[in-house]
């Protein structure tokens, strides 16, 4: 049964290349059937071997594929390798599971598009893609899918690439990741060279061994494997393409730029931890810019006006709450919260994706109004999705596994009451901007009549994803709410739990303050953008809170900053050294050579006899020199 | 036997001389299988009766051959004669024939200034040739098939007649 | 068999060879000058097979095979080279053919 | 000295013999010709017009040697005596019975092949030192002829030396003891044949001379005693080329009988008359062919086939080690 690992990623390559030779010519009913079709089988073969592997775990919960030998050269030998752990049991399972309602809703939803199978291709692409990155046993697989969902991202981000802005934010999202990426390519070398290898068991068994806690160079590889994190999942201080990635059709944000492409940093930094554990400083670091982003997003989340923009905020905030789990080494709270976030934001997006369609491409939330009645699937289904994202306490997954985090943060000996107060502030300000989007949206008086339904291809997606969003936080409760722990000890077998417990009634009182910051949340956004919706307005339209809301419009001016900081001043380069310096050199030499070559041509007279006379004086002199030596 | 090297060597020397001071081509031409015959000769009695043979075969009996085909296509008449009768400036032996002497001082010194042998050590049959040919030199027989063809290939080329267009050779054979 | 000094027999190739020399630096009709060049490989082959013989051994007559060889090749694109040269310039003087120069 | 006359004797006869039977061809294809083509052919001078032959010799002899004054005089002289002293040396290689030979070279193949292509000398200076439309025309279509015809008769006797694993004629008639080359290597035995028609310029190869096209070909300017030489020269070729067939493919002067070397000379030339009559009667029985058929049968047909002929003959002998 483990035996067939391989098939996981290989079906949807398969379906890629199928698609992308024969897309041409296939029906659009046959494309329906192959995209999705690959990435349903792939899913279907995760959840069989998931099933064993909860039923009849490997050995040390671990199983290793090698499919065959990549490199073998000197010191360095890095197969072709699968590996099966906990970690990537559930990262497989939710990137396959989602990554197939998405394809099937993305059926009903790109129907009209003329890229179709090119669609489905490069969706292929990435889920395989992705599926290498976190199955792969060494680095270097891990890379090559890391670089294959980077490509996708830069592939559906620009697919209506007749509009120049969408091309220009594919290549933002490509260059902005690509500084992480480099950061992590130096990261590997760095293992290589230090260990010699690149399988991650192996790292992994090494480290503690040849590095003493806070050494340097434990210090910079963490440093530099957080780098390739923090580009790969939006985060501070290379957060600025998400949200222009919303550029690509609604399903792409879903699934890459939402459930799972953004979350590679975080899995990258998980199944790393132990050279995290030795890199304090670093870790801290985690979980300050996990703390940092996730309180800028929030803020700028409240002040978009776009839709999707506000979903990508969100998602770079949820994604910040990952990272200050993974800070304060609640490892597996970030993998809990990465599984329920996958769930609901995949959830949120596709309902967004469902109302933006219905309205025409209309994406203005101001615009938008009371389609409560009139989407009424959609309207159930976001709502679930919007409650767990706020964290609804008891009755959504988002509340168990942001609370989790919450709790962790408060008594795990790196963490610290500062970075619990971001948490809880970002609770609060993760209700108020999904609320305002909920009441601006659905209730209200109609602003824009929708057209038509969305189908059962874009409903049933919505229905199992909002179950899964309500009821998947089943899985892990608190103590005093259950105490669950399916999931942390499935985990457990690859990651280390978290060191420190608190007492039940600090978890209670910690749960009762996330709780009251949530409905906080929730109950000002009723009376800020449903009650008096006008007062709001008229106060927005003063000066003060319009420069504010400007600045958090514009996700806090880094793009701004960044023009100012680097771009301006490469191009100014660029253009001072328009005639390459360098090239003065190498065109001196050209001139000199052609000079000289202008005086070897004197030498061609063009009549043969001179030559044979050039010749025999040749002869003459290399015989002298023979002669007289 | 020597007497016979001697006697070749002379009359190969002589024929290679009337050959560069001929003005008629074809007498220059029958010169020079006169000299390749002498060399042939010479060939024979050092030992090497196949390179003799094959000296007389393909030397003179078709490169040789060739050479008159073209003469007599270019139809050299007395004319021509007369032309090379004007370029033979006889100023014009001055300088190539100091160089040459030059180079021969140079040559001689060093054939002459060791004692190397006598030649004709034994006769070299065709049998032997044939092995050395295929076996220790056998790449060398492969590449020199391969410069054949190419001068059966660039021969063949150059001698069809081009189209219109080159300097007008199209228009008057077109067969 | 004719027991000579080598060096008469390599005298006689390097006379020979330089005879070839003066005509192609002498002569200014193409053809004497690819025959002249016949006389210089000719000298070269006469050298090969007096080496040969010293040693009697076969390699001297091999490397004149070889030599054969590309005098062939080398007369066969040569002469379809002067007839087509005759028929451009309409004159055999290789003085007059030195367009092609740097 | 009884050696030294042997040799001496061995010689004259070599010189005399060709031309005896070159002679009483000029008088023998004549009179075969008319036997073929149904008339009588010379038949007044002597019995059956056999003194034909000196009547001639003295037309010939008497009439003027002219030189026109527009040729290139040496090499217009030198001309005919190439072909007979070409194809006269290719005798002295000849072994007509055991001992009976000038010298029996080791590559004696070899100088035959060397000496019939010194042939082409002589059509080719004759027509050009004639210095006349006909003449150059004729002798340009000779030469290409020649050239391409040696090729591949150079190539069908390497077979037979493949199988004799000599140069050495004497040794090649002795090889064919057991078995006349002429059965396994017949297709050789045929190019050879072929070829021999065509070094010799003989119908259906005559395109040099012909007489309706090119008045007559090289030797149109030719008159007198030159005029005779080349007359010559082609009947010594023929029995030449006849000779080398009975050599090389005939078993040579082996035959049933004594072994005496009179029994041997006469099988030889027995042979070699019969092939004689062959050539003769191929005159008599084919056309002249096209310039372009002679070509293309040369390198289209002859070459291919001589090569696989070579390759098929080394393959055997490899196999049968």
């Amino acid at each position: 049964m483990y035996s067939l690992i391989w098939l996981v990623p290989i079906v949807p390559f398969a379906g890629f290349l199928l698609l992308a030779f024969a897309g041409r010519y296939l029906p659009r009913r046959a494309v329906a059937i192959i995209g999705p079709g690959a990435v349903g089988l792939s899913a279907a073969v995760m959840l069989l071997i998931s099933g064993q592997f909860l039923a009849a775990p490997p050995a040390g919960y671990a199983y290793e594929q090698t499919l065959w030998s990549w490199i073998a050269t000197g010191g360095l030998e890095v197969g072709f390798t699968l590996y099966l752990d906990p970690l990537s049991v559930v990262m497989g399972c939710v990137i396959t599971v989602v990554g197939f309602l998405i394809h099937v809703y993305a059926t009903a939803y790109m129907a009209e598009d003329e890229g179709y199978s090119k669609f489905f291709a490069y969706m292929n692409l990435f889920v395989g893609a992705m599926l290498l990155l976190v199955l792969g046993q060494n680095l270097l697989v891990l890379y090559l899918g890391w670089e294959g969902v980077g490509l996708c991202s830069y592939l559906l981000i620009g697919f209506w690439y007749k509009k120049p802005e969408n091309g220009a934010a594919a290549m933002k999202a490509f260059i902005v990741t690509r500084i992480g990426d480099v950061a992590l390519l130096i990261g590997l070398f760095l293992l290589v060279v230090q260990f010699g290898t690149l399988d991650i068991p192996a790292i992994l068994a090494a480290a503690p061994g040849a590095w003493a806690v806070g050494a340097p160079a434990a210090v910079a590889a963490a440093l530099l494997l957080l780098g390739g994190a923090v580009g790969k999942s939006a985060q501070l201080p290379l957060q600025t393409w998400l949200p222009d990635a919303m550029a690509g059709p609604t399903p792409v944000s879903a699934l890459i730029h939402a459930a799972t492409m953004v979350t590679a940093g975080v899995y990258l930094i998980a199944r790393l931890h132990a050279l995290f554990a030795l890199a304090p400083g670093a870790l801290l670091l985690v979980g300050i810019i996990g703390a940092a982003t996730l309180l800028l997003a929030a803020f700028s989340a409240l002040a978009q006006h776009d839709l999707k923009r506000i979903l990508a905020y969100s998602t770079i905030s949820q994604l910040g709450y990952m990272f200050l789990a993974l800070g304060v080494g609640a490892w597996t709270a970030a993998l809990f919260h990465f599984m329920t976030h996958a769930f609901f934001k995949a959830l949120l997006f596709l309902g967004a994706g469902a109302i933006i369609h219905s309205l025409r491409d209309e994406q203005n939330i101001f615009r938008m109004g009371g389609l409560r009645r009139r989407l009424p699937a959609v309207y159930w289904t976001f709502l679930a999705g919007a409650l767990a994202l706020a964290a609804a306490p008891l009755i959504t997954a988002g509340f168990y596994s942001k609370d989790l985090i919450l709790f962790a943060a408060w008594v795990s000996p790196v963490g610290n009451r500062w970075l619990w107060g971001a948490g809880l502030l970002g609770a609060f300000l993760t209700a108020l901007y999904t609320f305002r989007m909920v009441f601006l949206v659905f209730h209200g008086p109609e602003r824009t009549a929708p057209h038509g339904r969305p189908g059962p291809a874009m409903t049933v997606p919505l229905m199992i994803l909002a179950l899964l969003s309500l009821l998947g936080g089943f899985v892990e409760t608190p103590a005093d709410l259950g105490g669950v722990h399916l999931f942390s000890s499935f985990l457990g077998h690859a990651l280390p739990g978290l060191a420190a417990h608190g007492s039940p009634a600090l978890e209670a009182a910690l749960q009762l303050l996330s709780t009251v910051a949530v409905l906080g949340g929730i109950a000002l956004a009723y009376q800020l953008y449903l009650r008096r919706r006008e007062a709001t307005a008229r106060w927005l339209a003063r000066p003060a809170p319009d420069a504010a809301r400007r600045l958090l419009l514009a996700g806090w001016g880094f793009d701004w900053l960044y023009d100012r900081l680097f771009v301006r001043p490469f191009v100014w380069l660029a253009t001072v050294n328009k005639d390459d310096s360098v090239d003065a050199f190498f065109r001196g030499l050209a001139r000199a050579s052609l000079l000289l070559h202008g005086a070897l041509s004197r030498a061609q007279t063009g009549n043969l006899r001179w030559y044979a006379v050039g010749f025999a004086l040749g002869v003459m002199a290399l015989l002298a020199i023979v002669v007289f030596r | 036997m020597t007497i016979v090297f001697y006697l070749s060597a002379a009359v190969a020397v002589i024929a290679t001389v009337l050959v560069i001071t001929r003005l008629n081509a074809v007498h220059a031409l029958l010169h020079l299988i006169v000299s390749l015959l002498a060399i042939a000769v010479i060939f024979f009695t050092l030992g090497a009766p196949f390179v003799a043979a094959l000296e007389v075969i393909i030397y003179a009996g078709a490169i040789m051959v060739l050479f008159v085909f073209v003469i007599m296509m270019l139809n050299l008449g007395p004319h021509a004669a007369e032309a090379e009768r004007r370029w033979l400036d006889p100023a014009i032996w001055v300088g190539p024939g100091i160089l040459a002497l030059i180079l021969a001082g140079e040559v001689g010194y060093l054939i002459l200034r060791g004692a190397a042998g006598t030649t004709g050590a034994a006769i070299v049959g065709p049998q032997t040739v044939g092995v050395s040919l295929f076996t220790t030199y056998m790449l060398g027989v492969e590449l020199a098939s391969l410069v054949l063809l190419a001068g059966l290939v660039g021969a063949y080329h150059l001698g069809r007649r081009r189209g219109a267009g080159e300097d007008g050779e199209g228009e008057r054979t077109n067969g | 068999m004719a027991e000579v000094p080598i060096e008469h027999g390599l005298l006689l190739a390097a006379v020979l060879f330089l005879l070839g020399l003066i005509g192609v630096m002498v002569r200014r009709n193409i053809i004497f000058i690819l025959l002249c060049l016949e006389i210089m490989l000719n000298a070269a082959g006469l050298a090969f097979i007096v080496a040969g013989s010293r040693w009697g051994q076969p390699d001297g007559q091999v490397m004149f095979l070889f030599i054969l060889t590309v005098t062939a090749a080398e007369v066969s694109v040569g002469l379809a080279l002067v007839l087509h040269l005759h028929h451009r310039f309409k004159t055999l003087d290789a003085d007059a053919m030195s367009g092609m120069k740097g | 000295m009884p050696e030294l006359l042997r040799y001496l004797l061995v010689i004259l006869g070599v010189v005399l013999a060709p031309l005896t039977i070159a002679a009483g061809l000029t008088w023998g294809e004549r009179r075969l010709l008319a036997l073929f083509q149904d008339r009588y052919g010379p038949n007044r001078v002597g019995p059956a017009g056999v003194l034909q032959v000196l009547a001639d010799m003295i037309k010939i002899l008497t009439k003027e040697d002219w030189v026109p004054p527009f040729a290139d005089r040496p090499v217009f002289v030198l001309a005919p005596a190439i072909i007979i002293i070409a194809t006269y040396l290719s005798f002295a290689v000849i072994v007509f019975a055991p001992g009976i030979a000038v010298a029996e070279l080791n590559i004696g193949l070899l100088f035959f092949l060397a000496m019939s292509s010194l042939s082409v000398y002589s059509v080719a200076l004759a027509g050009w030192a004639s210095n006349s439309k006909y003449a150059l025309l004729g002798s340009l279509r000779s030469i290409g002829q020649m050239l391409s015809y040696e090729v591949f008769m150079g190539l069908s006797l390497m077979g037979v030396v493949v199988m004799a694993g000599t140069f050495d004629l004497g040794a090649i008639v002795r090889a064919q003891a057991g078995l006349w080359y002429i059965v396994p290597q017949f297709i050789g035995f045929f190019i050879f044949f072929i070829a021999g028609l065509a070094e010799t310029r003989r119908i259906p190869f005559d395109l040099p001379e012909a007489e309706s096209e090119l008045v007559a070909g090289f030797h149109t300017e030719y008159s007198g005693m030159k005029f005779a030489m080349f007359f010559l020269g082609e009947y010594v070729a023929i029995t030449l080329f006849a000779a080398m067939l009975t050599v090389l493919f005939l078993g040579g002067w082996h035959g049933p009988g004594s072994q005496s070397t009179l029994v041997a000379l006469g099988w030889f030339l027995l042979k070699t008359l019969a092939l004689i009559a062959v050539f003769i009667l191929i005159r008599a029985s084919l056309p002249r062919l096209r310039y372009d058929q002679l070509m293309e049968f040369g390198w289209k047909v002859m070459l291919p086939l001589s090569l696989v002929n070579l390759l098929v003959t080394g393959a055997v002998v490899l196999w049968r080690g």
